[in-house]
């Protein structure tokens, strides 16, 4: 089960067991995003509070797996505080980090593997510990959940920067 | 015929031996699959049908004079017998539909009967154990003609609560239900819904996506207007799925789709359409698929959908009792007890382990069992969950398989204990 | 790869041998296959590969977690990779949808793009030359919404008449046109006839069927709207088609058919639908067929289409001469004459003898040539006849096989004389 | 081409060249009924005139092949002058010649092959030279061709013998 303990990392289970930010900021004045992943019915409610060009709060809610709902507690830990520009690349740095198994996949179609751009897991702090996701690549569409619902809130919250 | 000498029984030793997909390893463990819910696996025979067909005898069909064209018709056509044969349909040649899979065939009824039967305020009666696939098509008809719905609920066992039957059936023109939960495993009563049906003057359109596969299915004893199936979850390739109705009903229904082998005569500002099922069929159909579909047919026949039956209600019993016995309060098995009303499909839930990651670990033991909401987001609203791990039984799985399944469930629980 | 060492070019001896049926003999004679518009045979490696995927990799796509589901998952959506870059699809994840046939393909843009996009009075060109998959679904569409269909005319030589064109255009919203004629063999000017469609603000929607399996389709540089077109005719199996349309139009569309897949959610009362290609692709898709479509469309590749037309308009030349040398004037082929705006399909008149007996006897030689009308009734009474027997080339014919032909055609003289 | 010549016997090839009660009557007073062969194309026209019980005056128009046509034009000969009562007899053993091919193919498939009904081919008269069609099973939709459009031509004029 070598690779299951590359999956399910201490961080992890801790996140899933203990979730950060759980709950929903009421909205308005909140921006709240519902996201869906049609394949396995996890379903997550992201509420978020823009202040002054910072995430000044953000909420989740809703049900999913340990990779789904513990990236949604990384993430939420992660961009708490954070300028509008920080949380963009963020967001950059993670969606790197999971799409290098789709890009290469994407890739060998093309019949010309390329090397995927070269992360720095650094600047992720605790969220490096989803990399072992992409060894399961179904499971990346669990991981990004979150991440899209985010994107989805941002774009919605401030229509200028989409 | 995968029988024991001695009792007549199903042998799975043999049975298992017909299915290649079998022989495969995964993380170097042999394959335990319990999936055939959501897809069976097929047997050598129907892979042979498919092969031998495309090697000796492929040509369109209905149009060609020459050998290889009259041979490619009549396995298309001959697959319509057997498919109407074994649901003791009638007339096959003129009842039995081709169609891609059982959600088009559903769709299929929506856009034909459903178009032309129902306007606005007319009710179809659905329950909350439908698969998508028999909710979807009523939604998008409801948008477009303003019908009403009405869900037959599922009690607490996991049953569909009938209390309310002839309440939801006054003055509803169809009932459209599943025979078999694909979530639940729950067999429905169809021969009285149909006749509590007809009594309140409604069709009854039956989804046997999973009762075809497990259950003995005769649409004459059953009494019954509509049944929709797919060939890939009865040993069957995919591509092809089955509509069969009552002659009477489909000659009076519009065509569906537009095109070649639907139509009598075409002009530049009309056409005429053909007889049933031609009318329905436009397009170069799934003939190699039929051609499967057939072998498949008779793969089940030959093996007897009886023993089969009694070999899942037996597997069922065992997978219940194991799972009570090993895991305990652990782990909650959603939907009745193992019994006649009961087919092998068991959607799990293990302490607080999603369901995702149920199927995550049990991946690791080579146990295909699948996580998610199967295609029933109502139900599981109902039930309170998101997702369940499902695993669903085959004519070719034996202890051996649960046992299997047991030790990954331990096993997962230990990961996150 | 099939190719002569010496030229580079196709060697037919060797591309034979990749096709099983044409070991097959008939009445005591190796079979004479030339009814490929109809349906083309398939090489070993489409059959291999959807072999494999049964006997290997087969689950239900999109929602496991287990291996095979997985491995069954990406060989479906690497054929959608496959079919893209074949037809030159920018971003073929988002704009290839597998459907039941290129039927289906079409019908899908009229019931989606066509009955929201459309009202009574709009306008949509055809041709006379269409295939009736292509004439059908419009006229359902004006039955429901009250449009109005016009008619690009076909010339004396079977060419389609632009002069009318840009007034055919005005005011349309969208020109349907098959890209090659499955009774004349016309290859028509798809790139100008989609400038013109543009200028005039229409889409145009390209039935690909006859063109795809024989011409290089690149749906950038003709900057087309939509493509249909059919696995069966381009070396793949039955049971799966294929539609390509644009990204941001299909972002615009209602979903097709309802049910599994094609959601995001599901309640009661409403639904949401999924992105493209997965909100018209309800149900369990042909996951086998996409296989074998991804392999024959390597097998194209590999082989090089342009070789492969290289190939088929020399043998259109040499067919069209020898017909015209042995036969003369006895022998009429509809259609232009052989060259770059004509493929290898060519619907025969001999004397009086009707197609019916041409193919009847031709069959007595293993011959295996379509009588009828081939889906395309009004052109066959703007042409005069009522039925033409139709021979048609693929990769794997060869002089022999024309010869052949006209063996039979000449014996077909004898017995009416 | 043994086989073909049992299909294009002398009989079939003469009514295909110089087909009998060829042209359409006036309708009405005329029944006519319009035939389709939708998988070959064949067209068929039938004009039919029933006067005191018995077909007065038959016309056939259209198009198809040898078969169809012989067929339709050997038909319309055999009908001439009949009462309804013996048109309808001549139909049915007509078309249990025709159909005991199909017969013996569905029977098959029901694992059960039954000995098809003999006809007395005799009380058919030229119409027997069409027996040779039953070798060849996708003629047979050929050969019926009008005898079904005359059926249709039958209940149309009279529903009460329908
Ligand atoms: C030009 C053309 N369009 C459409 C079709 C329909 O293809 P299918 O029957 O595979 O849907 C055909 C094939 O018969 C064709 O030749
Ligand atoms: C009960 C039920 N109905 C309908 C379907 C739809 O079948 P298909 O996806 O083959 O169309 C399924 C299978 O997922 C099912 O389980």
């Amino acid at each position: 089960m070598a690779d299951l303990e590359d999956l399910y990392r201490e961080i992890i289970l801790d996140h899933y067991r203990s979730p950060r930010n759980r709950g929903e900021l009421p909205a308005p004045p909140a921006q709240r995003v519902e996201g869906f992943n049609p394949l396995c019915g996890d379903e997550i409610v992201l509420t978020l509070l823009i202040d002054d060009g910072r995430v000044s709060d953000i909420k989740i809610a809703g049900t999913g797996c340990s990779i789904s709902q513990s990236s949604a507690s990384l993430m939420s830990a992660a961009v708490k505080g954070k300028s509008l520009d920080e949380v963009r690349q963020l967001i950059g740095t993670f969606k790197s980090m999971m799409s290098i198994h789709e890009a290469t996949l994407a890739d060998e179609a093309d019949g010309a593997p390329v090397e995927p751009e070269p992360v720095d897991v650094r600047s992720l702090g605790e969220l490096a510990a989803l990399q072992g996701v992409v060894k399961f690549p179904v499971r990346i569409k669990c991981a990004t959940l979150s991440w899209n619902t985010l994107v989805q809130a941002l774009n919605e919250a401030e229509p200028q920067l989409a | 015929m995968a029988l024991n000498e001695m009792t007549g029984a199903l042998d799975t030793e043999l049975v298992r031996k017909d299915f290649p997909l079998l022989a495969r390893s995964v993380h170097d463990r042999p394959i335990v699959y319990l999936d055939s819910a959501a897809s069976s696996l097929q047997p050598s025979a129907v892979l042979r049908a498919m092969e031998e067909y495309y090697e000796a005898h492929h040509a369109n069909v209905h149009r060609g004079v020459y050998a290889t064209a009259e041979e490619a018709t009549n396995l298309y056509e001959g697959a319509r017998v057997d498919v109407g044969r074994f649901i003791g349909a009638p007339d096959p040649g003129r009842e039995v539909i081709f169609t891609k899979n059982a959600t088009e065939a559903i769709n299929l009824v929506a856009r034909t009967w459903g178009a032309t039967n129902l306007g606005a305020g007319d009710v179809v009666v659905l329950s909350e154990m439908e698969h998508h696939a028999n909710i979807v098509p009523w939604l998008m008809l409801a948008e477009s003609t303003g019908i009403e719905l009405r869900y037959l609920p599922v009690d607490i066992d996991g049953r569909l609560d009938l209390t309310g039957l002839d309440a939801a059936l006054d003055g509803a023109k169809l009932l459209s239900v599943t025979a078999m939960s694909n979530v639940l495993g729950t067999i429905n009563p169809v021969g009285l819904l149909a006749e509590r049906a007809h009594a309140a003057g409604a069709l009854i359109l039956v989804d046997g996506a999973q009762s075809v596969p497990h259950v003995t299915v005769d649409v004459r004893a059953l009494d019954i207007d509509f049944l929709a199936f797919s060939a890939h979850k009865m040993l069957g390739p995919t591509g092809i799925g089955v509509l069969w109705s009552r002659a009477n009903i489909l000659e009076d229904l519009p065509p569906f789709l537009g095109g070649g082998g639907m139509i009598l005569d075409v002009r530049l500002d009309r056409f005429l359409a053909a007889e049933p099922p031609q009318r329905f069929e436009a397009g170069t159909p799934p003939i190699a698929e039929a051609v499967g579909l057939g072998a498949a047919v008779r793969y089940l026949e030959a093996t007897g959908m009886e023993r089969i039956r009694a070999h899942e209600l037996a597997l069922s019993r065992y997978t219940l009792e194991s799972l009570a016995e090993r895991l305990g309060e652990d782990c909650v098995v959603f939907g009745p007890p193992a019994g006649e009303d009961r087919g092998g499909v068991f959607s799990l839930a293990f302490r607080d382990v999603h369901a995702h990651d149920l199927a995550q670990v049990l991946d690791q033991f080579a146990v295909c069992v699948r996580p998610g909401h199967h295609c029933a987001k109502p139900l599981m609203r109902k039930l309170g969950v998101s997702a369940t791990a499902r695993a669903s039984l085959g004519l070719y799985n034996d202890r051996h398989d649960v046992d299997v399944l047991i030790e990954g469930l331990a096993e997962a629980g230990r990961l996150f204990a």
